[in-house]
């Protein structure tokens, strides 16, 4: 019997509406991803006082953004489902307070993304929703000052290292229309702590979760690799990529080129960014702009996505605790 | 004058080497690392060894953060000499605050004058 | 660019290299004291490569170079000089010191050639080597 | 998949540091802010009342000035990370390491934000300086004291 814990499957259809994504400056340099891009700022706390209101701000036009694409405003969504990696979320509190939608916080690191979009697309199954607005966030100098060390502070970054995004990518999620990509299933992910403490080496550390949950969800679901036009995972970067195609080696996974990575390919492979992108925007503005556009126009029919995180903060890993990692897989498709 | 300008270069780079393979081979962080040749720098004066370094490789020894805690060292070491036990308290900072005083006054004036920025 | 880099580098030495002066041994004496017995004194210490000596009033200052490996026991070679050019001249007061800035401010002085600013300057030097112990 | 399992699979993957690379890049980088140094030394020399002992003294501070501008317009970042230890061990480091900290926690405000957070990467090294500084001068005072070894 197969093991259908964690599985989420949505009969109604639940339909991805419209997206807002907004990229900060160097985004709009240097990724490939940011041509998809709704807006992008010339300042990175966009013209506000401070790296965190940016941060705000960033959030909360993205999300009036995708809801202008439906000619909507706040007033008609019923939730809003967001969350970033900032202490308390507190830019996802401020740009909820703006824009005045009942408010759920979600945190699963840089997996929110697709937590957030999961969630949604229950409340509109459930039919207590007509409109539910969901997405995630991340602002470079917030997180990197948080999570690391003061922007301008020089450390020699390994080859681990990822870049933390600015960006943020927001969903909205209505219940079945024709014509736009389908939020079919999901599962939600184990935290799997495979004893890495490396804060620096964060992709080695996810790629177990998100091989675990590409399993599960597979056999949950009845599906092959094949029945996929892409499978996408967040930020797990060139090395942590890698892990994880070796892991689905061994599990005898056919690791072919529907399988890529949105931290490692979100700086175009540029050396200067060395394993990639990471933060919880960086997933959702990939998947919100190329993904959905190629969904929308037909190149991709099913994808899978998986995005990933951990689940640390500077003080677990300075008190020598290992790091536990998540991820959660969302399957979407266009018919 | 001008042998001065290569020993410091060497000397100079050397102790940065050695902080190099600490971080890499010995996977420190900066901080481990920093806090660890200080306290060799103290270690080093204590048996004396230190100032004849300085006066081979000049600025070679004086700029590397080994310097910080020789000259905490030495300042405590030459006021012991002269008032004994209690000479190890005041005597520290004696020789070295400009190192201190400058990050300090300059961090401030810095704080002043930057805002940080996250381009690459 | 690591190659440009290291170009430059080596642009600079040899820049250096060009101004680099080397002063030689230069005595200086406005007294009607013998200064024969320190200058073979210095002369014939190898480990000196300049050394640069003003005997006026009733002071002597010696600014010394060492060669580069002598440098780590610059200090103490100055002191032993300084101890044996005190038993040559028990009566002068002795400056002796290997640091740059006394070779550079002595030689200057003569440089100068104004022997009223001897006494002040020389007052001084000694006193920056004081200052430094 | 058991844990050593995939630590061992980690190791394998993730590409091992360029040992010699990162070396010869920390010698030059911090030979060069060495020889820097010696110029500014060389001037204080020169055109002050400063012996080469003395001259470190204010040679450090306008190293840390330097510092200031180079962090200030986000260069030290980049000479870090080609420099690694290079850049982080000469006193300009240090430097870099209070100025970044004290421009990062302005936002809080200048007595919580600056003040509170200035020391926060640079007061480690502080510490053990101190602390080392005290034990080590404690021991020869002692064995002086008790004529093992002299000044």
């Amino acid at each position: 019997m197969v093991n259908k814990r964690g599985l989420l499957t949505f009969a109604s259809n639940p339909v991805i509406a419209s997206t807002g994504v907004t990229v900060g400056p160097l985004e709009m340099k240097k990724s490939p991803f940011s041509k998809y891009a709704d807006k992008n700022y010339d300042d990175e706390r966009c013209g506000l006082k401070t790296n965190e209101q940016g941060h705000a701000k960033m959030m909360e036009d993205a999300c009036m953004i995708a809801l202008s694409k439906l000619d909507k405003t706040p007033s008609d969504a019923e939730f809003v489902l967001m969350g970033d990696l900032v202490n308390e979320m507190t830019p996802s509190n401020f740009a909820a307070s703006t824009i005045g939608i009942p408010y759920l916080g979600m945190f699963s690191a840089c997996a929110t993304s697709v937590s957030s979009l999961l969630m949604a697309a229950l409340l509109t199954e459930s039919g207590m929703a007509e409109l539910v607005v969901a997405g995630s966030s991340s602002q470079h100098n917030a997180i990197e000052r948080q999570f690391r060390y003061p922007v301008q502070y020089g450390s020699q970054k390994g080859a681990t290292a990822q870049w933390t995004v600015s960006a943020a990518g927001v969903a909205t999620i209505i219940p079945h229309i024709e014509g736009a990509p389908i939020i079919t299933c999901g599962t939600i992910g184990i935290v799997t702590d495979l004893g890495l403490t490396d804060p620096l080496n964060m992709g080695a550390a996810m790629a177990p979760a998100a091989a675990d949950t590409f399993k599960r969800h597979l056999e949950g679901h009845g599906s092959t690799v094949e029945d996929y036009d892409l499978i996408m995972t967040g930020d797990l970067g060139k090395i942590g990529f890698e892990l994880f195609k070796t892991l689905l080696d061994r599990w005898e996974y056919d690791v072919s080129s529907v399988f890529r990575d949105a931290g490692a390919e979100y700086y175009g492979k540029h050396p200067e960014f060395l394993a990639g992108a990471s933060g919880s925007g960086c997933s959702a503005s990939a998947y919100f702009t190329e993904v959905y556009d190629k969904l929308l126009s037909g190149t991709y029919k099913r994808v899978l996505l998986i995005a990933t995180g951990s689940l640390m903060s500077p003080l677990s890993y300075q008190q020598g605790d290992t790091i536990p990692c998540i991820a959660h897989a969302v399957e979407i498709q266009m018919k | 004058m001008l042998s001065i300008f290569i020993t410091s270069f060497i000397v100079g780079g050397l102790i940065c080497v050695i902080g190099q393979l600490m971080m890499d081979v010995g996977k420190l962080t900066p901080a481990h690392t920093l806090c660890t040749l200080v306290v060799a720098g103290s270690i080093l004066d204590g048996f004396g060894l230190y100032e004849p370094l300085i006066d081979f490789a000049g600025t070679g020894a004086t700029i590397p953060i080994t310097s910080f805690g020789n000259a905490l060292t030495h300042g405590a070491l030459a006021e012991a000499e002269k008032h004994g036990i209690i000479g190890v308290l005041t005597g520290m900072f004696e020789v070295t605050s400009s190192g201190i005083s400058a990050a300090i006054i300059f961090g401030f004036v810095a704080s002043l004058v930057f805002k940080s920025k996250g381009t690459i | 660019m690591a190659i440009r880099k290291i170009l430059l580098l080596v642009f600079i030495l040899v820049l250096l290299t060009g101004c680099s002066t080397s002063v030689g041994f230069k005595t200086v004496n406005t007294t009607d004291i013998d200064e024969q017995q320190a200058e073979t004194l210095l002369k014939e210490d190898k480990r000196i490569k300049n050394a640069v000596m003003l005997i006026h009033d009733d002071r002597l200052i010696a600014g010394l170079r060492v060669n580069t490996f002598e440098r780590f026991s610059k200090r103490k070679i100055a002191k032993e000089l300084s101890k044996e050019l005190k038993k040559m001249y028990p009566d002068l007061k002795i400056t002796v010191s290997a640091d740059s800035k006394v070779l550079l401010e002595t030689n200057k002085l003569i440089e100068q050639e104004n022997e009223q600013n001897y006494v002040k300057q020389m007052k001084k030097i000694s006193a920056l080597v004081k200052e430094e112990t | 998949m058991d844990e050593k399992k995939y630590q061992q699979l980690e190791q394998q993957i993730t590409p091992k540091p360029k040992y010699l690379k990162n070396c010869i890049a920390a010698f030059l980088v911090g030979g060069f802010i060495c020889f820097i140094g010696q110029f500014v030394a060389l001037f204080y020399i020169s055109y002050f009342d400063f012996t080469e002992r003395t001259a470190s003294n204010p040679t450090v501070a306008t190293m840390i000035f330097i510092s200031m501008l180079l962090t200030g317009f986000g260069y030290y970042k980049k000479i870090a990370q080609v420099g690694g230890a290079g850049s982080a061990v000469p006193i300009t480091g240090f430097g870099n390491a209070m100025i970044s900290a004290a421009i990062e926690h302005r936002s809080e405000g200048y007595v919580l934000g600056v003040g509170g957070n200035m020391f926060k990467l640079a007061g480690s090294v502080i510490l053990y300086g101190v602390f080392s500084a005290f034990v080590v001068a404690l021991i020869k005072t002692v064995l002086v004291g008790l004529g093992v070894v002299s000044w």
